[in-house]
């Protein structure tokens, strides 16, 4: 059972995927099947369950795209 | 009779810097100059103000842009080479939109070149030598008196249009001493709600030249541009000088101006119809003033210690209406015989 | 559910226009987060370099100057002279800084102005596209050292935190980098540390953050990431360099 | 008319200083008056000179080619300035210096050996000041009662005996050019 | 038809300047020059010159002079703040009288600006934004094969007068591709005894800008001033086009002029007696060229990419004759159906 | 008997117009017996600054250059590039080098650029007047520093080998005095070592000198030499900084 | 008389690269051309375009307000350059990027869904080598024949493959435009 | 009986007295009874027999006053 929820601010991902490489529990990726107006496919969690909130895909986003919640 | 107090050019200037609210000075040390910073290194500590000396001149004048955004009123003050490295920082103040007090204490160029009184840094003073569209208001004392108010009024104008003014001045004006009228401090003093200075109960502040919009840039630069035309259109100043009957006009700046002034008196002994304008504001040059008198003389010469640089604006302000001459010196600062000579050689010339 | 991880009050919510994966955006949070937690966001005046983060008075929630290319340390130290209690921290990058800045950051140092500056080392000039920065690295490629950067051609790489540790008047150097997450949470410490002791009027303080640059690096910005610890850090060791004691 | 007196000798001669004197006295005494010192090198020594303009009325240019009088201090100084001074102009010489007249003959010329009279009465950088006291006496540019009153105001600042002793010197170029020219 | 290559304006300049000899460049990068730099970062070590990236343009002008000193034809390139920054160094330059080639790639100021093309450097360079009586020959190219010519031309007149010489073009022209044709390399220099290179068999040489003594000091500034005279009357260059019967001569420089050019076309197809003079040299301005016409035309339009700086120039040698007036645009390049507008519009109001 | 003592080659004969007891003098001697002895002065270019040695030009009997106010390692830096065989000393006052100078110094170390620099450190401005310098020391009365200088208003006073030392791209940094005989023979051995380094090729040198402003110091010459013993050399110690090895 | 196209797009897209081609094309051809970019910030990303001027004698004006062909690779291209062209210009839109037409009527429009047909041929990075081959077929700005000819000269120094990957995305551009247009 | 000989150029002699204060032997002095052009007694030396020749007067002498002999 989930202990973390992320909200992602999807029109300003720039699909870096840095969230997606330092996530630990490596449960981020592109969603391939959208595109923002920018150009970019916007990172999303696959497994939200397996979120622990350790905020750490937040640290790493150079563009404070994704706010996390905790438990 | 007020009481009058014998002092050095160059620390009438600074006093008079300082009577009108100046609290920083950054500079870097460069004869003739030097004299200045000094006065203000040993004042600013006594009236809790700001003295720094400056590794370079480069860092002096961006001092200038920070010690400006803050709203305080600062000064910087150097010489030809200095000047040349401040111009940069000069176009960024310009575009900034930060009042200032800069002051050329002027000497010989180019390069080095020497430490003798020099006016050959007119075009970099009006026609901006930095980079971009934009002018510094420059102001010309012709002695020490008017070192001290002009200090004064230039923090008026630079206030009242945002925008750095400089004082141009040969360096003996700095290095000469006459008895003056102290004047009184100023007391009043405009708010300046765009300073940078944090942004406690107020949406923050930014100083910025950056512009990468092309629209915006433009937009920017005709803002300067109606800013520049306002002062031309308010802010000439000139002392004219026997001009009712005069043929021949002598048009000189600075000191050279009140040694023509003698060298009109001269002549006019010896009944030469010669008259005299001196520009108190090099820029905006007092093409008014210039333009009214070519409706009525026969011809102007400019006395300048350079190779020819005012007679430009002269030309422009007359308009071809009558002839312009130039008589000029470098290095050395001609004396009332000699410049009465000229504008004999030219009155008989023209037969005047 | 608590939230922990949010845009901080010293930042406004313009987008950056920085490169995916440009670390000046971790940087920007890193120091909103500072003074957010020091409370000082009405106090700060913020000094942005030429470079890519020009721009970074859209950023910043508080009072910003920007500044000619390299003269932000002339600039603080003016405003710090006058306003002796604001918090005063110029945002470099290493040609701003390290190149045409050399200048006025040592001095600024050795005058000991109780001023912070970061030093962004990206060991390359991003914003004018990827030229040789003084902290590009030995072999390296730019559009400046189309061959590699060479010590007869180029000389060598400038160490900023250790030339500054040895300044008297410097009472805080520290390098640190944001290539991984315990980094990030080292560089934050480090600057809050920083500010901290400008506040206290001890004297210079410097963080150099070594940074990524990918879009001129040619790489991912995944890849960019490791290349700091590879390639920068091992040059580049971090660490606190010069901690000045108090009183 | 304005009166322009130049002042010219050695660095250390305390040259500027007596233009300097001059000028406080004539503004004391309500005249207008301009000093204007020559503009030396950046670097040190050599010959330094001042010009003092005096006038009743405002003073329109504080330079001149031909000044009306010269105080000479040394040699070179008289050779460089002798041709310049008007027509009929006065010229005071420190003889102790200055091994020669001038050759003009159009010239009121003064001779005070100013460095001997300093040294008998043992102050020897009096010399300048013995000169000063000579010079007014005998062109009256300002009172010697007047200028003898502004001494504490022109040496506001210094210490008393200082003060003194460049009053002693003062007085005994007034001296001397009352009994012995 | 000879051969020709699809060049980039940076380019060619670059290209240009090693065919003219040129084996040493110093510079610092700045939007839109940095192209030049790199082209020689590539090219240079492969023909064993010396690139140098200095660590500010400061360094890189006193690069220059050092370099220039030895003899060797070097190069710098700057942009808007870099050249103001120069201006202590071009002062140095030119008083010592060091050949050299000083490229500005100019942007939109003041301050940081933008990187948009802009002419508003037209009075830095041609006043000399440094202190003291100096002057810099300026060239203007309107095309990637004249930034080719001109800098190989540049080499010619910096070395035959012992003067710098700027380059002065807007970004666009660095950015623009055309074919043009490559020049021969040049295989015949004049040589410089006064060289700083060791005085092996020889006296000490000496490169030094600092005159102590005030007579010297106006001896230098006069030989300079000679100098500049003799350069004005020889060097003036300009392209006139159509103006045998012109009504109103349209005046611009750098790809403006070609843009003018397309819109005098237009205007004439339209009946309108127009024409057009292109300064090539901005310093000597062809104020010959410009003399004649004023006595036959009925009108000037300055069209510029500044709030106007050229247009004085052409006040100063018209001297009255005729109207001049002023189009200007910041940041943005006027397009010729623009120009066409406003040439449209004067001749309908003075209804020629 | 033979002569042990005068005036080597690589002078002219011109009268310095320095003032009496200036060490300018002494450290132009000095440079000039190093050419005569290793057989350089067609080679020689040297560098003039800004300061009261800027008449130099007019002192040495090679090839030389005055610079702007300095910009000194730059000129060289360009000269040593396009004509790489010839020996090239800049001589630069504090003002010179440690003030305006800075960036221009540390970046030719950096470049490990082949130049010699002798750097006049006299703690003072000579040729304006007596301002302070990088150099000046604390509590020393200036005309800038009228009430002696403070780490508050003024910083700490720069110490260049130290910090140009750090530079990986120096081959020899050293410091002496001219105070002493022992001093000046110790001053002339390590610009010898100096020039020998360059013309090998093993990078940027330099040897900081003590030297005395007794004019603006307001001594006499001889108190000025003690000043140097007394004041100077506790602060500023004597020695090699940063030795290259070869190969 | 000139003929000036106007290239527009992401950055990405190879815009410049379309310019930059077709203006070989043309000086290969004999014919006078100039290329020029449009001029970005100092920063990365956002829209590119390049304005490309063919004429047979020399070229006056390189730039221009009034194309008279635009070729459109996205969206915000088309709603910022669509007002601009030539009255009766031409306008050729990548379907595949723009989800709609020029709202003018005058224009000749010409639609080509390059980024599918790219995809199709394995291709991607294709797309706009497709739209230059049916640019040309279309409008004979260049002859196809001649463009082919010149294709090792435009692109020496890049690997066969690249060569002949491009070759054969132009041609199914051209192809495009023959049988489907 | 003296191993070293002096010659000085009295005339460029600035009397710093800085070869005076060095000169192990104390034979050395300004000649009160001389000036130069430039205003200065020239340096001289009092004892010449007990000048060994060591040559620190030139060594000290900023202004190269001193031509040293010596056996
Ligand atoms: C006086 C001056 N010189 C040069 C430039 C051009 N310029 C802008 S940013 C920059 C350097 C950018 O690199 P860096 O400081 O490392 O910052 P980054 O973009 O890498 O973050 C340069 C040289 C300028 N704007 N002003
Ligand atoms: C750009 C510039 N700024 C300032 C000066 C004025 N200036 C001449 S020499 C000098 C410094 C002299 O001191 P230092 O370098 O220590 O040499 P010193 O005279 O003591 O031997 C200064 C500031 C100048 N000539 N040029
Ligand atoms: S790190 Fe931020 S910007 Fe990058 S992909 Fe993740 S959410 Fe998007
Ligand atoms: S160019 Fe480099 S430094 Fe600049 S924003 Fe892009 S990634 Fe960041
Ligand atoms: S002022 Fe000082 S440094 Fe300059 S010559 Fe005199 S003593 Fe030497
Ligand atoms: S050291 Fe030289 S200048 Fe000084 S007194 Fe002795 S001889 Fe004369």
């Amino acid at each position: 059972m989930a202990r973390g929820r992320l909200k992602f601010d999807d029109e300003r991902c720039k699909a870096c995927e840095l969230c997606v490489f330092y996530c630990p529990q490596g449960i981020l990726e592109l969603d391939k099947h959208q595109m923002n107006s920018l150009g970019f496919h916007p990172v999303t969690i696959t497994q939200e369950e397996k979120c622990n909130g350790c905020a750490i895909c937040a640290m790493m986003c150079p563009d404070m795209i994704i706010q996390v919640e905790r438990e | 009779m007020e009481e009058r107090v014998l002092m050095k050019g160059n620390e009438a200037l600074a006093e008079g810097a300082i009577r009108a609210g100046c609290r920083a000075f950054f500079g870097y040390p460069i004869t003739p100059s030097s004299e200045l910073a000094e006065y203000m290194a040993r004042t600013m500590p006594k009236i809790g103000g700001v003295f720094v000396q400056a590794e370079s001149e480069l860092a002096a004048i961006n001092m200038v842009y920070g010690g400006a955004s803050t709203g305080a009123r600062v000064m910087t003050a150097s010489s030809g080479p200095g000047l040349s490295l401040k111009q940069e920082g000069i176009s960024f103040i310009a575009e900034g939109e930060l009042p200032c007090l800069i002051v050329n204490l002027s000497r010989g160029g180019p390069g080095l070149g020497g430490i003798q009184p020099s006016q050959a840094d007119y075009f970099q003073a009006t026609r901006g030598g930095g980079h971009g569209d934009y002018r510094t208001l420059v102001l010309a004392p012709s002695g020490v008196q008017e070192m001290m108010d002009l200090a004064m009024e230039g923090y008026d104008l630079a206030d009242r249009y945002r925008t750095p003014v400089l004082i141009m001045a040969e360096g003996t004006l700095g290095q000469m001493m006459e008895p003056i009228i102290l004047r009184e401090p100023v007391t009043q003093f405009v708010d300046k709600p765009w300073a940078t200075t944090g942004c406690a109960g107020r949406k923050p502040n930014i100083v910025n030249t950056l512009h990468l919009d092309p629209d915006y840039l433009e937009k920017r630069n005709r803002h300067l541009d109606a800013k520049y035309k306002e002062i031309k259109a308010k802010e000439q100043r000139a002392e004219t000088f026997m001009m009712e009957d005069a043929d021949l006009v002598v048009m000189a700046f600075g000191i050279i101006a009140r040694i023509a002034k003698r060298s009109v008196m001269e002549a006019r002994k010896q009944g030469i119809k010669v008259g005299l304008i001196r520009p108190i504001t090099l820029w905006p040059f007092p093409e008014k003033v210039v333009a009214e008198a070519a409706q009525k003389v026969r011809r102007f010469l400019s006395i300048e210690v350079s190779m020819g640089q005012m007679v430009e604006d002269i030309r422009l302000a007359v308009n071809g209406m009558v002839p312009v001459d130039f008589y000029g010196r470098i290095g050395i600062t001609p004396n009332p015989e000699e410049l009465t000579r000229e504008i004999m050689r030219i009155a008989e010339r023209e037969g005047y | 559910m608590k939230v922990v991880a949010k845009r901080p009050e010293s930042l406004t919510d313009a987008r950056f226009h920085y490169c995916p994966g440009c670390t000046h955006g971790i940087v920007h949070r890193i120091l909103a987060e500072c003074l957010d937690e020091l409370n000082l966001r009405e106090k700060a005046i913020g000094i942005c370099p030429v470079g890519c983060s020009v721009l970074a008075y859209d950023y910043f929630n508080f009072d910003t100057l920007e500044a000619a290319h390299g003269r932000a340390p002339a600039i603080a130290t003016a405003i710090k002279r006058l306003l002796p209690d604001r918090c005063l921290v110029t945002y470099q990058g290493d040609g701003d800084l390290a190149s045409i800045g050399m200048g006025e950051i040592i001095h600024a140092s050795l005058r000991a102005e109780n001023i912070t500056v970061i030093f962004i080392n990206n060991a390359i000039y991003g914003m004018t596209g990827g030229q040789m920065a003084p902290t590009t690295l030995l072999g390296q490629v730019t559009t400046t050292s189309p061959y590699g950067r060479t010590v007869e051609a180029n000389g060598y790489p400038a160490k900023m935190a250790e030339l500054l540790a040895q300044s008297e008047g410097a009472a805080y150097v520290c390098r640190t980098a944001v290539n991984t997450p315990a980094n990030v949470t080292r560089t934050k410490k480090a600057l809050k540390k920083a500010i901290q002791m400008q506040m206290k009027g001890l004297g210079f303080t410097m963080v150099e953050v070594l940074s990524t640059c990918p879009t001129n690096w040619g790489m991912s910005p995944v890849e960019a990431m490791k290349w700091v610890g590879d390639h920068m850090i091992p040059y580049y060791p971090l660490g606190e360099f010069k901690v000045k004691e108090e009183g | 008319m304005e009166k322009q007196v130049l002042f010219a000798g050695f660095g250390g001669q305390g040259v500027l200083a007596m233009g300097l004197f001059l000028s406080h006295a004539a503004m004391s005494s309500g005249k207008n008056v301009s000093w204007v010192p020559s503009y030396g090198a950046e670097m040190r020594g050599g010959t330094a000179n001042c010009l003092v303009t005096i006038a009743e009325e405002e003073i329109s240019s504080p330079l001149t080619e031909n000044p009306l009088m010269a105080i000479i201090m040394n040699r070179p100084s008289l050779d460089k300035f002798e041709k310049r001074v008007k027509p009929n102009g006065l010229v005071m010489i420190n003889s102790s210096m200055v091994d020669r007249t001038p050759d003009r003959t159009d010239l009121e010329v003064l001779a005070v050996p100013v460095n001997e009279l300093a040294e008998e009465m043992g102050n020897p950088r009096g010399a300048n000041m013995i000169m000063l006291g000579a010079y007014l006496e005998k062109t009256s540019v300002v009172q010697v009662e007047e200028a003898l009153e502004y001494f504490p105001v022109i040496f506001k600042g210094k210490s008393e005996r200082l003060i003194e002793a460049n009053r002693k010197a003062f007085m005994a170029g007034v001296e001397y050019a009352r009994t012995r020219m």
